[in-house]
């Protein structure tokens, strides 16, 4: 079972679907934020997975790489809006920023 | 090494100016450092220096642009070395002309945000090395052959994108926008990512040419094995890229995002990432979804598109007719021209010619929808600015030059001749007519019908109707650098449009073999 | 059960565990925890997969820089961070039917990747997933990339401290001058006029500013 | 010269472009920042722009000049860019691609109409800067004063129908502009509205040229026009216009036949034709003539230079510059040549009775221009243009001369009206020797005087028009008709009446025009009594019947502006008047009225056939040449005598127009003028109502459309708008209000339309989809089906017409079938397409091959003896449908 594909692939796309349902659910940016986190780390997993199928050479590994730098890019970025929201609005909540509308 | 050095050119003019610009920021003479303006008036530490850097950053954008038209000129296939940074970055024409389009749009918005930055008091130097560098990565996005390369230029735009929209940090709109397109954003990116590591685990390659080569090859129970994860795959990329193009459905964080952020970035986000966006697009579709049997008439990702461009034409002029707002107007019209250009894309499922018609509606539109929202912020001064129909009353009378220069780029927009708004539609429809997409091209001519309605009725507010007694006018602002970068989109889209023949050899060249 | 299956289901378990806790969990700290579980189950099935640079990388940058920001940022928060009054109906509506939707979306998705046939991994060498074979993959072929990092970071770093840095003191709320100022500091359109923007109504910051 | 010609060549002539650039530029400044420039600043502007432009129309004009020794035509071209290319759909056009070029070309021609555009165009420019001084949108008419002249330029310079287009349509926009420029009162409006629709006609006239020309000729540039202008030789049938006239089969047999009897004309009438009702509704002939006097509301410096100078003979130059096109039509030169005659006469006799010192000006441009499309009629493009040149000059200085009057006369007078009426004026010769000097020398070259330029051009009109005769091409056959046409030849009796018409003319201009200046600058200052409580020292009323009426308006106009007319000096000379005398003008208005008189006298010998003295003549011949292959003309030589005598007549159409105004204006101070108008009273009131064309039209024309135009607003009311318009708006109205809806400004209800789109695509791409794209050839009754390809499809078929799929029930990957059925036969089509996931999709249809049978044989493709029976084509033309349907009909 560990050693086949396919189970990864399963393990894989469920961590991406429950970060999905969660970023879709939860109205606290911060817990959004972190099921985005899951879903990258979810498809991390599903590359290196795959590189263990395309043993030619590590592009999946190295993918992986460039992903983890990329999310931490994206969650330094993402926490300064969320900080800058929270000091103009005194709030979290994703569903509350409705001043843009229509 | 130096032929590398060339074909490389725009780009590393970008990053090596951005670095400058950011040294410059960094130790160059604290002007704002006492937090006080000639009136007096309070404001942020590190400001009042937005106006030179701002010059300095549309310097290096134009330079950029500078060294895509001759790169363009030399010709990329004469320089074999650039072979080097492929699959990474793949410099061919169709990469050189949007090099040149990226840098040319971006170096008018610096232009604009040279001017709009001290007047609303967000005189932030952190805006232009933003904007250098998130051009940067559109143009490696454009370039991006393969897989990695093609993520992490994306988020290196997008990035930039998100901070320039929440630059504005007292302002909950602009968080409220940056928040939205963030979040969404990133969302709208994991699908993308998965979508990618489907790909390399059905073909084991991540360079997008090795992708479409592997997937042509698939065939008898191979192909029954991995039709499920090619098509999960070609779903999810489907959507990430719909995303980044705001067509409809997947369209509803541009609005907001136009909206709250400040309008030269709302300009860069209409104009810019969006033609990066359909660069992506072409590249991906073309070059990794290529397979006949996915880009198939009956099946695959062009009747998609199809679908998304027709709803999304609909959708957008029927939400732009409703709004109060001229800029939200114009996020809705800027979705809705997304829709336009997809019908170009969709006729070149069918035949290479028609790449051609949707690069030459980019860039007409970029330049376009640039000029619109800097005319835009040109009509409002601090305080006064021009936001909604209302405020723009009259102001034919008031501010003819404004009026004249708000009007022109609407006009181009809703394709008038002899702007290039007109040829861009015309190339656009006439391909999809040509390849017997004829419904298609009808659904087009009837949106551009009623798209033109509400740009008219801001023409309609301009000069026929004056404002109410009391209500607030738009005062527009006084600044050479707004009406500089004016001008130059100004001449740009009306000589395109009186000699479209250049700007279509051009394009013609530059679509993807 | 042979080790590797151990560590396997141990791993595996621990990344939807950890998965679900993220999601279902009120208070955000937890969740940062359940993303810390995920992260280190991950960095487990890496080993398993014989990616040992990238399991320590996991390690490193997730849980010694992702999750330790995500805190930080709780911390800073307070406990306002998990405070979110629930308000009307809409946003249930809404989040609701994207749940569904989502839900319907991962089944759809999962039933089509997973197939009944099963590929076993071929066996592959001993400097698969080394520092060196990735590092070589890295600086030899994928160089172009690398250096496109460095702009993203720098986007980063200056995005980031560009929108989080504190504004001036003095500055840091804008002068309003009436409640019906118009443009950023304000309703642009007449629907918003009266709707707070703050937390506060316009008129509630208007008397507060007068008074002050 | 040589450097000239070097920096120039004449393939590419970027000179032009520089002359063209010029005005738009300054139109450009002073229209977007001249109210900031101010006054200086906008008329430096405006003047230098057209100065320069006028020097570089000087250097072209010089270097024309210089490559015109040996008697070919010269042309310089400047290729600005290409514009589009007009793709043929089939075979719709004579050519596959017509290339529409923004091309400009510069000949004698319109090498001698950019001089008078730039040159008169500055001298009115400078003549403005002081007639407008005081006017608050200055910078405005600059521009657009600037902006007509780009546009004049365009349309004289633009080697092509559309770009000339381009510029007719830019004269006529300034126009329009410019006669609203200072009122927005009902009547002004209406002017404009008039203007407006009257051209609108016109327009629609050369736009059905420029489609005849692409369809036969397959070229719209001069070059392209004047090698492919044979192909307009052949028959097109005109009547009826479908098969068969509708209501014949009601008619006594003998009517239908002749009803429906086939009638033919010549492409060639058609193309000139349209392009004649294009040139009349810009230079205002009979018929479109309404707007050009209305016009006249304008600023006087607009009048000289569009409605007198320039763009009214724009008409005359596209007669001229296509004068290969149109002698190839003798019926077309006949009906021009009929039309400008008539209103030359037409127009004379409406501006004998008129008072406005600007309308009757305004008429006699009018008639003026009937005997410029005199003389082209007859063939004489020469003497028509010329005519062009002199009243260029003649009549801006007479439309620039009555300025000055008018400006004088506001010295007294601040009513529109009445300070252009002549009953107020007299006398003004001591006030303003100046221009009454320039005005003279007008008069005279406009009457007719002889060695006067006005002399010399009416002359040869009118010669030509007893002498010279379009010939045209003997006959006109083939065609998808074998037609022959017989060539129309001009009747005997025409020549002579075309005479008569002109000299007639020519009298009643010599007699309005000197009304005119006796009525103006003659006898006593009428304008006196105007001013109240002053008393008439002769108390004698100096023109009988017309003084009584008005006065009072007089006096209530100058009650209003009674605090204006203080502003202005007084004459210390003549204490016995109250009141401000009238001035001469400053120097700005008086230097161009001095060098437009003097060109008025001089101009002549430019082109003095008489005395045998022809610069111009020689120069424009290798224009014409072409043109003149046609035409019979008298020679020169042989004929001087005759010349003489002609010119005798026009000198004695001259002397008795004159001495009769005399005698009756200045002898018998207006008194036989007054019995003549009390004696037929009924003709006096035909003349001032002008014949009452526009009664006329109100009452025919206007009437039928408006009653159309009440059906149309019924229809538009009802249909297009109530279930059309506000339908569809309304639906888009509501998408885009339940669209708000979901545009609730919370995330995550943008996420969930984010999955419900994907969950929308992955739909798509999971099901399979069998589309068949049909190839149905009904005659040969070969079926072909191809299936769409898609990503792990499998195919199975059944077109065999078997029970069962073919071939067993797996799926395959056949994506194609063909099969053939027999006629009347009828066939169950089926196709099951199978997708990744083995679900499957089914396309199916019931196919019958129909019968070949009359009614579909007009669509099946005829067979090769079917078509020739019909057609006999000339290679290189296309098939009209009109003609080929009713006879393959016949056949079958």
């Amino acid at each position: 079972m560990d050693t086949t594909i396919e189970s990864y692939m399963l393990l894989s796309s469920v961590i991406f679907v429950i970060g999905a349902i969660g970023f879709l659910v939860r109205r606290n940016v911060l817990v959004q934020l972190m099921s985005i986190e899951l879903m990258l780390n979810s498809v991390n997993l599903l590359l290196v997975s795959f590189n263990r199928l395309h043993t030619g050479n590590m592009v999946g590994q190295a993918f992986a790489f460039f992903i983890i730098a990329v999310a931490a890019a994206e969650v330094a970025v993402g926490l300064a809006i969320v900080l800058q929201l929270y000091r103009l609005r005194g709030a979290v909540n994703s569903d509350d920023a409705t001043t843009l509308r229509h | 090494m130096i032929n590398l050095f060339l074909g490389l050119s725009p780009i590393l003019a970008l990053g090596l100016g951005g670095m400058l610009l950011m040294l410059a920021e960094a130790f160059g003479s604290p002007a704002g450092a006492e937090g006080r303006t000639h009136t007096g008036e309070v404001v942020d530490a590190g400001a009042g220096r937005g106006t030179e850097l701002g010059l300095i950053a549309a310097v290096i954008l134009f330079a950029g642009a500078v060294f895509s038209a001759s790169l363009w000129l030399v010709g990329p296939e004469s320089l074999p070395e650039v072979s080097k940074v492929a699959p990474y970055l793949i410099i061919d024409r169709f990469t050189v002309f949007f090099a040149f389009s990226l840098c040319f749009g971006g170096g008018l918005v610096a232009l604009l945000a040279a001017a709009y930055l001290p007047e609303h008091k967000i005189d932030r130097g952190e805006f232009f090395p933003l904007l250098i560098f998130s051009t940067l990565g559109a143009i490696a996005l454009a370039a991006a052959g393969d897989l990695l390369s093609l993520f992490v230029a994306l988020e290196t735009m997008s990035l930039g994108v998100y901070a320039m929209i929440g630059l504005r940090r007292t302002n909950p709109r602009s968080a409220e926008a940056a928040l939205k397109y963030f979040l969404l954003g990133s969302f709208a990116a994991a699908f993308m990512l998965f979508a990618g590591a489907l790909l390399y685990g059905v073909t084991g390659h991540t360079d997008l040419a090795g992708i479409g080569a592997a997937i042509g090859e698939l065939k008898g129970a191979a192909l029954d094995e991995r039709a499920g994860m090619i098509l999960v795959a070609t779903m999810l990329m489907l959507v990430g890229l719909a995303f980044k193009i705001s067509a409809v459905p997947f369209h509803m964080w541009a609005p907001d995002a136009y909206e709250g952020a400040p309008t030269p970035t709302t300009g860069y986000m209409a104009g810019i990432v969006k033609s990066a966006g359909f660069a992506v697009l072409l590249r991906v579709l073309f070059v990794a979804f290529g397979d006949t049997r996915i880009m198939s008439w009956g099946s695959g990702w062009p009747p998609v598109l199809a679908a998304l461009a027709v709803i999304t034409m609909f959708a957008a002029n029927a939400m732009a007719g409703r709004q109060e707002s001229v800029k939200r107007m114009l996020a809705y019209s800027s979705i809705a021209h997304a829709g336009y250009a997809l019908v170009g894309v969709v006729a070149a499922s069918r035949g290479a010619e028609a790449m051609g018609a949707v690069l030459f509606y980019l860039f007409g539109y970029a330049v376009s929808t640039i000029g619109a929202f800097g005319a835009l912020l040109w009509a409002g001064r601090r305080g006064l600015e021009a936001v909604s129909y209302e405020d723009l009353a009259g102001l034919g009378r008031r501010h003819p030059a404004v009026a004249l220069a708000l009007s022109f780029f609407f006009v181009s927009l809703a394709g008038v001749p002899p702007t290039v708004g007109f040829f861009g539609k015309f190339t656009v429809f006439q391909a999809a007519i040509d390849v017997e997409l004829y419904g298609l091209a009808v659904v087009g001519l009837i949106n551009s019908v009623i798209g033109a309605y509400y740009y008219l009725k801001a023409l309609v507010y301009m000069y026929m109707r004056e404002p109410r007694t009391g209500a607030p006018i738009a005062q527009p602002m006084e600044s050479g650098l707004v009406i500089a970068a004016l001008a130059i989109a100004a001449v740009v889209v009306l000589g395109a449009g009186l000699c479209p023949d250049q700007l279509l050899s051009v394009v013609s060249q530059a679509k993807l073999n | 059960m042979t080790p590797g299956l151990l560590l396997f289901s141990v791993c595996s378990l621990l990344c939807v565990g950890g998965a679900l806790f993220t999601v279902l969990s009120a208070n955000p700290i937890r969740s940062a925890l359940g993303l810390l579980t995920t992260i280190f189950g991950i960095a487990g099935l890496f080993l398993r997969l014989n990616a040992e640079f990238l399991a320590a990388m996991q390690v490193l940058v997730y849980a010694g820089a992702v999750v330790i920001l995500f805190v930080f940022v709780i911390m800073l928060l307070g406990p306002t961070a998990k405070l979110i009054p629930a308000r009307g109906t809409r946003s249930f509506l809404a989040r609701a039917v994207g749940g569904g939707l989502g839900a319907i979306a991962g089944v759809f998705v999962i039933s089509l990747l997973v197939s009944t046939k099963e590929h076993a991994f071929p066996i592959v060498g001993k400097e698969h997933g080394t520092v060196e074979a990735v590092g070589r993959q890295i600086f030899e072929h994928g160089l172009v990339p690398f250096e496109l990092v460095t702009a993203l970071l720098i986007v980063a770093v200056v995005g980031a401290v560009a929108v989080a840095r504190t504004a001036h003191k003095k500055s840091e709320k804008p002068k309003i001058q009436n409640p019906t100022v118009r443009l950023f500091h304000g309703p642009l359109l007449a629907r918003d006029a009266g709707r707070p923007l703050d937390g506060r109504t316009l008129q509630e910051r208007y008397e507060s500013e007068k008074n002050a | 010269m040589e450097l000239l010609t070097q920096l120039f060549p004449a393939s590419h002539f970027s000179l032009l472009g520089l002359i063209l650039i010029l005005p738009l530029l300054a139109a450009f400044v002073n229209g977007v920042f001249g109210k900031r420039l101010g006054r200086e600043a906008v008329t430096l502007m405006g003047l230098s722009a057209i100065f320069a432009a006028f020097v570089g129309a000087v250097i072209t004009y010089l270097m024309l000049l210089g490559h015109g020794e040996h008697g070919e035509l010269v042309r310089f071209h400047f290729n600005a860019w290409r514009w589009l290319q007009l793709e043929g759909v089939g075979d719709a056009l004579a050519f596959r691609a017509v290339p529409l070029d923004v091309a400009f070309s510069v000949d004698a021609l319109s090498g001698t109409m950019a001089l008078v555009i730039t040159g008169v165009g500055f001298l009115i420019h400078l003549y403005s800067s002081s007639y407008m001084a005081e006017d608050p949108g200055y910078y405005r008419f600059f521009a657009y004063l600037n902006l007509f002249i780009f546009s004049m330029l365009v349309l004289v310079l633009g080697n092509s129908l559309p770009i000339l287009f381009v510029g007719w349509e830019g004269v006529g926009l300034c126009s329009y502009l410019l006669i609203g420029f200072w009122f927005s009162e009902d009547q002004n409006a209406s002017a404009g509205k008039k203007a407006f629709i009257t051209n609108r006609v016109g327009d629609f006239g050369l736009l059905v040229a420029m489609g005849l020309l692409v369809y036969y000729v397959g070229a719209l540039d001069w070059h392209g026009i004047e090698v492919g202008r044979n192909n307009l030789l052949q028959p097109v049938k005109v009547w009826p216009v479908a098969d068969s006239v509708p209501i014949a089969q009601l008619l006594p047999e003998s009517l239908a036949e002749a009803i429906s009897k086939p009638r033919y004309a010549s492409a060639a009438t058609l193309v000139c034709l349209a392009l004649f009702l294009g040139a009349m509704g810009k230079s205002a002939q009979f018929g479109l003539h309404v707007w050009l006097p209305d016009a006249m509301a304008g600023p006087t410096p607009v009048s000289a230079l569009i409605h007198a100078a320039t763009m009214v003979t724009a008409g005359v130059y596209l007669l001229c510059r296509l004068s290969a096109v149109f002698v190839m039509s003798p019926m077309a030169m006949a009906v021009v040549a009929g039309i400008g005659a008539f209103t030359a006469l037409f127009a004379a006799t409406i501006a004998l009775v008129q008072n406005d010192i600007k309308k009757v000006l305004a008429y006699s441009t009018l008639s003026q221009l009937g005997y410029m499309f005199l003389g082209a009629g007859v063939g004489a493009f020469e003497a028509g243009f010329f005519h062009v040149l002199t009243h260029a000059f003649f009549k801006a200085c007479l439309f620039l001369g009555a300025g000055s009057v008018i400006h004088a006369m506001h010295a007294r007078i601040h009513d529109t009206n009445d300070s252009q009426d002549m009953r107020n004026m007299g006398g003004l010769l001591k006030f303003m020797p100046a221009t009454a000097i320039t005005f003279a020398a007008a008069w005279a070259a406009i009457a007719g005087v002889p060695l006067t330029s006005g002399f010399f051009s009416k002359d040869e009109i009118l010669l030509m028009a007893l002498k010279s005769k379009v010939t045209g091409p003997a006959t006109i056959s083939g065609g998808q008709h074998r037609v022959v046409l017989e060539n129309f030849v001009w009747p005997e009796w025409y020549s002579g009446l075309l005479y008569a018409m002109g000299l007639l003319t020519a009298i009643l201009t010599a007699f309005y025009m000197s009304r005119l200046v006796i009525g103006i600058f003659l006898g006593e200052f009428r304008g006196w009594k105007i001013v109240p409580n002053w008393v008439d020292p002769h108390a004698q009323p100096a023109s009988g019947a017309h003084d009584d009426h008005g006065h009072d308006a007089h006096a209530a106009a100058h009650d209003e502006h009674d605090d204006h007319a203080h502003h202005h000096h007084e004459k210390p000379g003549v204490e016995h008047m109250e009141g401000p005398t009238p001035h001469e003008s400053p120097w700005q208005m008086t230097l161009p009225l001095w060098i437009l008189g003097g060109l008025s006298l001089f101009a002549g010998l430019l082109n003095a056939h008489l005395i045998h003295i022809a610069p111009l003549g020689h120069f424009l011949e290798p224009v014409f040449a072409e043109a003149s292959k046609s035409v019979e003309a008298p020679e020169e030589s042989v004929e001087s005598f005759k010349w003489i005598g002609a010119a005798i007549a026009v000198f004695i159409a001259a002397a008795p127009g004159i001495g009769l105004a005399w005698y009756t204006y200045v002898v018998k101070a207006g008194r036989p003028a007054a019995e003549a108008a009390a004696k037929f009273p009924r003709l006096h009131a035909f003349l001032s109502d002008k014949w009452r064309v526009d009664e006329f039209y109100k009452a025919t024309i206007l009437d039928i459309v408006d009653s159309l135009a009440d059906m149309c607003v019924w229809f538009d009311k009802w249909i297009v708008d109530g279930i059309l318009a506000r339908a569809s708006a309304f639906v888009i109205q509501a998408a885009g209000a339940i669209l708000r809806q979901f545009q609730t400004g919370r995330v995550q209800a943008y996420s969930a339309v984010l999955m419900f789109g994907l969950l929308g695509v992955g739909t798509y791409l999971v099901l399979p989809h069998a589309n068949v794209r049909e190839h149905f050839d009904h005659a040969s009754g070969v079926y072909k089906l191809s299936a769409a390809p898609g990503l792990g499809y499998k195919y199975r078929w059944d077109v065999d017409g078997q029970e069962g799929w073919d071939g067993g029930d797996k799926f395959g990957n056949r994506t194609e079938a063909t099969f053939q059925l027999k006629v009347d036969e009828e066939r169950v089509i089926r196709l099951e397409v199978e997708g990744p996931l083995l679900i499957t999709s089914r396309y199916e249809k019931i196919l019958v091959r129909p019968r070949p049978d009359a009614s579909s044989a007009a669509v099946t493709p005829q067979k090769p003896e079917e078509k020739s029976a019909a057609v006999q084509l000339p290679p290189g033309h296309p098939p009209t449908r009109a003609g080929s349907a009713p006879d393959a009909k016949g056949t079958l």
